[in-house]
């Protein structure tokens, strides 16, 4: 492999060998502090000098040891998360940030931080609803955070570290968008597997790092005179923590192009940005307790009208069908996942609000399930073609 | 076949306390509809472990608890019709079955505009408001009556974000606690006034004093009437506690359910005093160490029953301690108590779980019981739908043999010396769910019933030995 | 004269229809493992039944679980959209489509032009498809063709509780034993399918007119039992084997004519009776 | 001399042992097919006209296995998780963890110094992690259930199995097969799920060493290896594995006679 290997090349590289750039920093001394979902404050991880890495499953891999200690009952990405972390695939992270996202991670909480037993091993507890005493509590819920990670590294995060930080990421998060840009040509410049693969590359380096692959990916695609696809449906993927680019790839084999999610592993945590202007601690919990939109927080119905209520909740579905041109969607969800299962007939009828074809598919966490899905999101092409 | 399965025969209590629940929960449902036809105070669903029974009882809401429903429907066997509609729906079958069975019926109550056909106990009502709770104990907490408005758009929501800090063992839960205590105070405060914005009326406060203290003292005499089960032979079995826990969920802060604990108190002892059990010849002594039941197989307790198994204690609805042994600040008002009550019920094991390497709160308690009523093994239960109170099982039972193998049991050996015996705790799994029927095989779990049983009965040979 | 024709490699059957104005040839054969590879051996055996050489076929179009080892097919389809055509061309008032194949089963919402509007499959346990019949009447020693009218011959049909297919297997060999009657068995096991059935289309809007097609609409035993359940009455194409490869030639048929229409030659391959190759 | 039986009822084959004393004096198997009584029957006579004797000779009965109820003749039955334990202990005294996987079912067991079990689990709510899975691969293979073992062994590279259906195993391995995969690296792919999934179950319990697999399946020379590569620790194997429970019961029947001497 050449390491010297620049754009989508290195995404390749680095998304193939996933964890490989981080193992090499941890061989170098740096301290990596894995995470797990959007809502883990990364600012605050870059601001004390450590670098947040993502962790992720894997599809080709059974689950077994994590298996024997966790149950069945998590939601299956989560479940191989942990195995890969039990068969010691993540062995150069110093420390892990676990968020209050949903059970499968409040509850098995205690169960990783025994079985990984690091270091650093934290909890932030993220309020589920979004009101004033809820900033509040956040905002110390955030500085306790914080304190954690100095006692970690044994030095103080001024507010100018966190400044810092918080630019690099909104930097990244800009940068980010930017690639989202090329999937607005019909058909895009860019194809829903190498946005993926993009996205989770970055989310496995620092954040400079990150910076730089983004601008060097930016620079290649920017160069494209064609699309790497075919004139296909134009499809949006809903859904949560989706960490491979395996499902862009069935679907764009199959002759469609995939132009936008608002998956976590894409927009929902690319896209909302850190107000620089403010107190960066009071911008943090702005962030992650009200721009993230994640069925996770609980947004009040203010209308007494069921329509009303969707079109507020799922306003950023709507913005983005039309930004982005969708012919149809598939919302994917996990088995277990409690917060994004509850909202699916929800999601159904808004879908349907807008006029937006829509495939449910819920699935395993296996590539074993693929030639499933394959007659299924085959047969919804066909029924929207 | 359905026929078949609901004619099953009533479950044998051991005790007339928990015999006199079923007309108890039926007039409590009956009593809503009541309400609800009388149109004089107002509806609210909710949820049960929300420390804020006393706040809904001072200001005369009707709590409708819609996992209690869900529940009957299952016990009644007779969740499947509502559980097919959530997924109709398009609900997926993993998600809490509690929150399916009720999402279901509400949709086809609002589709019929009346009851559906047949609906166990007269159906659930229509609330005027929901009282959700988010955060930490569960996801369906906050996400179900959000769903529920889908079919119910007019009627609105509060939902009381209600954190408490997660255990880690390197910090002490105190350093955190003033803060989260804030919060759930201003969380309540906010219930407060939603409730003075539903029912027009203004909170009096000296009568939520009232309520809350009978509620503690509730709460203590519960404690110390189940701590009254470390007899043996033990008098009132898990089996039976699945119905006891009735006044202590769903009618907190009310006379009656203290009035229910104080008979309830008074029956034990006198089985006590006649060495009654409820099993006739008390051969193990089980723990019912996590889970929520499956109601439509309480008959599952009569059957250990049956092996001379009884079942002096269990995790699952139980007040940890009393009020009085717990750390937690002293104050006059009566939502700062209940903020610190909400706190203290669950940090209450943390410090004893810091102080003992590799441990955990949960643990903890088990060890707690394990020790205190004389356990020979432990029964869980792992219901598919829920991961709040089933995440974590096998984690507590591993840590637990880990922690119970180096406690040395002193024995006679043969030649009259005392030798060291490992003491190893055997543990059952069982594995279907709260009310959703198809999860569960009665052959299978008899078998595994049986086998443990077994298992106890050659380990007690191996002790007598 | 065009002909189209559309092959639908099931898991188990496969099946072959050639089309003009009406069908010409059809042929229903087994899906033996060198089958999979053999789709030229249908086609061959379709096109000698019709009379037609390759060449005078306009449009073939491939669906079924093995519709990627056809190398000979214009397209590829899958049966969700062709069980709809299929079943919109012979019954326009349906709006549900139910199949029940050898390794899954499905549930399809159709509009009135026969094309599906809403779908669900199940393909992860034996238990919701066919094969639990198959593997069933395999251990009693019946027959599948005659597990259907054994069935009707039941006065009380015995509940099987075991979901698994194998321990279902089981449970009827020991009641067997206890001495319940063959029918009762093979009723209670055509129920069981038929719940599941109907549970899995329950979850979609079931509405009238509901066709039953695939290898289990020919058994009228596991017909009774899913009318029962789903409480309407059930209709039935005259051979709903072949109702999969009839969609798949008629929406070949769609797709020349709307070409031609635009005055165009629609995109074919070039074709030889090949074999499939497989990795 | 004290003659007992040990019988076995399992969901595919019945098994019966006979003890003179504390000795193995006979054994008999047969298929279980569906009426468990008359096998039952079927394997007493098998096992009295092996050693000459009449009923009235043999003192005491332990039925255990899947149809222990049909065994008219029994004085006594038990679940065959303490009979395969008493059976592995007769073997091996150093044996911890049991592994038994039979037909419907697998099971694994934790047992103390004296072959009392502690602990156990049983496999979940389908037939997907149980011996079956052989049988119905032997026969889209063509070869005998006892050849899987041997053949798997000369596997040079391992495929994924991805089926958990035993069912649909078939189906998959057919298409394996088309596809080109050799019999050998097929079977080890099967024999690695299967071990995996045992490992979780067995993991739950805490594996501790000794490790004995036995049941029908423990015949399975692949299978067996699979479980080492995968736990890390060596498997031992009594002879004749898919006897122990029926075994361990005959040992227990003993205890039993002695219980009853001496209350
Ligand atoms: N005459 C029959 N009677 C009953 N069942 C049949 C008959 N013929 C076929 N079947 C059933 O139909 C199945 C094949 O149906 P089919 O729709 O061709 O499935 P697939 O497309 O998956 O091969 C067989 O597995 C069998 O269960
Ligand atoms: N030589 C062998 N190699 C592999 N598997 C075998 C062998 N012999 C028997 N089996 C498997 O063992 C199972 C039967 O095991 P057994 O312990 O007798 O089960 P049960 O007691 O449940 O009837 C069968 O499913 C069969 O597939
Ligand atoms: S997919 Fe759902 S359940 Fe799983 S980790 Fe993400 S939010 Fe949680
Ligand atoms: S705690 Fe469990 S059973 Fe109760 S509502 Fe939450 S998910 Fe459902
Ligand atoms: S339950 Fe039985 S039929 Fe269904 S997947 Fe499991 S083994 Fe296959």
């Amino acid at each position: 492999m050449n390491k010297q290997s620049k754009g989508m090349a290195k995404v390749e590289r680095y998304y193939e060998n996933y964890g490989s750039r981080a193992r090499e920093l941890s061989a170098e001394g740096k301290k990596v502090i894995g995470y797990v979902c959007s809502f883990a404050p990364l600012e605050m991880i870059t601001a004390s000098g450590c670098i947040p890495f993502r962790l992720r499953g894997d599809i080709h891999e059974p689950i077994t040891k994590g298996d024997t200690l966790l149950e069945t009952i998590v939601c299956p990405y989560y479940r191989s998360c942990f195995d890969l972390a039990v068969k010691h695939r993540y062995e150069f992270l110093s420390g892990m940030v676990i968020p209050h996202a949903c059970d499968s991670m409040v509850r098995s909480f205690s169960v990783w931080s025994y079985s990984l037993n690091l270091p650093y091993f934290q909890f932030v507890n993220t309020p589920s609803v979004v009101k004033d005493s809820s900033f509040e509590f956040f905002n110390e819920e955030l500085k306790t955070y914080k304190k954690s990670l100095e006692e970690f590294v044994g030095k103080k995060i001024t507010d100018d570290d966190l400044a810092g930080a918080i630019q690099l990421h909104n930097e990244n998060r800009n940068k980010a968008r930017a690639v989202y840009e090329f999937r607005k040509p019909d058909p895009p410049l860019i194809t829903g597997q190498e946005l993926a693969k993009t996205l989770l590359a970055c989310s496995s380096l620092p954040i400079e790092e990150s910076n730089r692959l983004l601008d060097e990916v930016l620079e290649e695609v920017g160069q494209r005179k064609k699309s790497p696809l075919g004139k296909g449906p134009r499809i949006l993927i809903d859904g949560a923590c989706i960490d491979n680019a395996e499902l862009a790839g069935l679907v764009e084999d199959l002759g469609a192009s995939v132009v936008a999610d608002t998956i976590c592993n894409g927009s929902r945590d690319y896209w909302p940005k850190v107000d620089e202007k403010k107190p960066p601690i009071e911008a943090l919990a702005d962030r992650y307790l009200d721009k993230l939109n994640c069925p996770k927080t609980y947004r009040e119905n203010k209308t007494g009208n069921f329509e009303e209520d969707i079109k507020a909740r799922f306003a950023d579905i709507g913005f983005t069908a039309k930004e982005f041109q969708v012919d149809g969607a598939i919302i994917y969800l996990y088995r277990y996942c409690d917060p994004f299962g509850f909202e699916v007939p929800a999601r159904k009828a808004y879908y349907e609000l807008i006029h937006v074809p829509l495939l449910h598919l819920e699935d395993l966490y296996s590539a074993g399930t693929i030639g499933q899905l394959r007659t299924r999101i085959q047969a919804f092409l066909e029924m929207i073609g | 076949m359905a026929e078949e399965q609901k004619k099953r025969k009533k479950r044998k209590t051991a005790t007339k306390a928990a015999a006199s629940i079923g007309p108890m929960v039926k007039e409590s449902i009956t009593s809503t509809i009541r309400a609800r036809e009388e149109g004089k105070q107002k509806i609210a669903y909710t949820f049960i472990v929300c420390q804020h029974d006393e706040i809904l009882r001072a200001m005369d809401i009707v709590p409708v608890w819609t996992e209690n429903y869900s529940g009957i429907c299952g016990a009644k066997r007779d969740a499947e019709r509502f559980l097919q509609r959530a997924e109709s729906l398009g609900f997926s079958r993993s998600l809490c079955t509690y929150a399916l069975c009720g999402l279901g019926f509400d949709q086809w109550r609002e589709e019929l505009g009346e009851m559906p056909p047949d609906a166990p106990w007269g159906g659930q009502v229509r609330p005027d408001f929901m009282i959700s709770s988010g955060q930490i104990l569960c996801d369906p907490r906050s996400k179900w009556y959000q769903a529920a408005q889908q079919f119910m758009p007019d009627v609105p929501i509060y939902n009381i974000d209600l954190p408490y800090p997660l255990f880690d063992p390197k910090r002490d839960h105190r350093e955190v606690w003033g803060y989260y205590h804030r919060y759930i105070v201003k969380e309540l405060r906010g219930l407060v006034s939603f409730l003075e914005e539903q029912t027009g009326k203004k909170m009096d406060y000296d009568r939520l004093r009232e309520l809350v203290d009978l509620g503690d003292r509730t709460w203590n005499l519960i404690h110390e009437t189940y701590e009254l089960r470390r007899a043996v032979p033990c008098p009132m079995g898990t089996g039976d506690a699945m119905n006891t826990m009735v006044p202590m969920c769903f009618m907190m802060g009310t006379q009656e359910a203290y009035d229910f604990y104080l008979d309830l108190n008074k029956e034990l002892k006198e089985k006590i005093a006649r060495g009654e059990g409820e099993v006739e010849e008390e051969k193990y002594r089980l723990l019912w160490g996590g889970g929520l039941p499956a109601w439509y197989a309480l008959n599952d307790f009569n059957y250990f029953n049956s092996k001379g198994a009884s079942f002096p204690a269990e995790t699952t609805y139980r007040m940890v301690v009393p009020l009085y042994e717990m750390d937690i600040p002293e104050t006059n008002d009566p939502i700062e108590h209940l903020a610190w009550r909400w706190l203290g019920y669950w940090t209450f094991w943390y410090e004893k779980a810091r102080k003992r390497p590799g441990s955990e709160p949960d643990v903890e308690r088990l060890i707690q019981y394990i020790e205190d009523y004389k356990i020979d093994g432990v029964v869980m239960h792992e219901a598919f739908s829920c991961r709040t109170w089933h995440v974590g099982l096998i984690w507590q039972l591993h840590q637990l043999a880990k922690i119970y193998k180096p406690i040395p049991v002193l024995v006679l050996g043969k030649e009259g010396k005392k030798e060291k015996k490992q003491r190893e705790l055997p543990s059952l799994v069982l594995e279907s769910d709260i009310i959703d029927i198809t999860s569960y095989s009665e052959v299978d779990t008899r078998n595994k019933i049986d086998a443990f049983i077994e298992t106890l009965e050659s380990l007690r040979r191996a002790r007598a030995a | 004269m065009e002909y189209y024709a559309g092959i639908d490699i099931g898991s188990t059957m496969t099946k072959a229809v050639i089309l003009a104005e009406e069908i010409v040839a059809s042929v229903i054969g087994p899906t033996g493992p060198e089958h999979r590879r053999l789709a030229n051996k249908v086609m061959e055996e379709a096109l000698r039944r019709a009379g037609l050489a390759l060449e005078s076929i306009t449009y073939i179009i491939s669906t079924g679980y093995g519709r990627i080892n056809v190398p000979f097919a214009d397209k590829q389809v899958t049966e969700i959209s062709c069980h709809a055509r299929g079943v919109g061309s012979l019954f326009p008032q349906a709006r549900t489509v139910i199949d029940i194949g050898g390794q899954d089963s499905k549930a399809i919402t159709i509009d009135a032009n026969g094309r599906p509007t809403n779908f669900i499959m199940n393909d992860k346990c034996a238990a919701g498809s066919g094969r639990f019949i198959e593997v069933i009447a395999d251990s009693l020693g019946v027959k599948l063709e005659e597990m259907g009218d054994i069935s009707l011959r039941s006065t009380h049909p015995a509940k099987i509780s075991n979901i698994c297919t194998i321990w279902a297997q089981q449970e009827v060999a020991a009641r067997l034993a206890e001495g319940v009657p063959v029918p009762d068995l093979v009723a209670g096991i055509h129920e069981a399918l038929a719940d599941r059935v109907a549970r899995m289309a329950k979850r979609l809007k079931v509405e009238k007119e509901v066709v039953l097609t695939g290898g289990g609409a020919k058994n009228k035993g596991l017909l009774k039992a899913l009318s029962e359940q789903l409480g309407c009455e059930i209709l039935v194409p005259p051979e709903p084997l072949i109702t999969g490869a009839l969609g798949a030639a008629l929406l070949g048929k769609d797709i020349v004519q709307k070409a031609l229409k635009s005055g165009k030659r629609p995109e074919t391959k070039k074709r030889t009776l090949e074999e499939a190759k497989l990795h | 001399m004290v003659w007992v039986m040990g019988i076995d009822i399992g969901s595919a084959f019945s098994k019966g042992v006979l003890l003179k004393d504390k000795e193995v004096h006979g054994y008999f198997e047969c298929p279980s097919g569906g009426d468990f009584a008359l096998t039952s029957e079927r394997i007493k006579k098998g096992l009295l006209s092996g050693a000459d004797l009449s009923e009235q000779d043999i003192v005491y009965t332990l039925a255990t296995g899947f149809g222990s109820q049909m065994v008219g003749y029994a004085d006594e039955v038990k679940t065959d998780i303490s009979c395969h334990a008493k059976g592995i202990h007769h073997f091996f005294t150093t044996a911890r963890t049991g592994i038994d996987i039979g037909d419907l079912y697998s099971k694994v067991f934790r047992m103390d110094e004296n072959g009392n079990v502690i602990n156990f689990v049983l496999s979940g709510k389908c037939a997907g992690g149980s011996g079956r899975i052989f049988q119905v691969i032997a026969k889209v293979l063509q070869v005998k259930v006892e050849d899987m073992g041997p053949l798997s062994l000369k596997s040079k590279k391992r495929v994924d199995f991805s089926t958990g259906c035993a069912v649909f195993a078939e189906s998959e391995a057919i298409s394996r097969i088309a596809e080109g995969v050799s019999k050998e690296d097929l079977l080890a792919g099967i024999h690695r799920a299967l071990a995996a999934q045992l490992h979780s179950m067995a993991e739950r319990v805490i594996l501790e060493k000794d490790l004995v697999m036995v049941g029908g399946g423990a015949r399975d020379a692949g299978l067996v290896r699979a479980m080492e590569e995968i736990t890390g620790y060596s498997v031992l194997v009594p002879p004749q594995p898919h006897m122990t429970a029926a075994l361990g019961a005959a040992l227990l029947a003993l205890d039993s006679l002695e219980d009853r001497k001496s209350p």
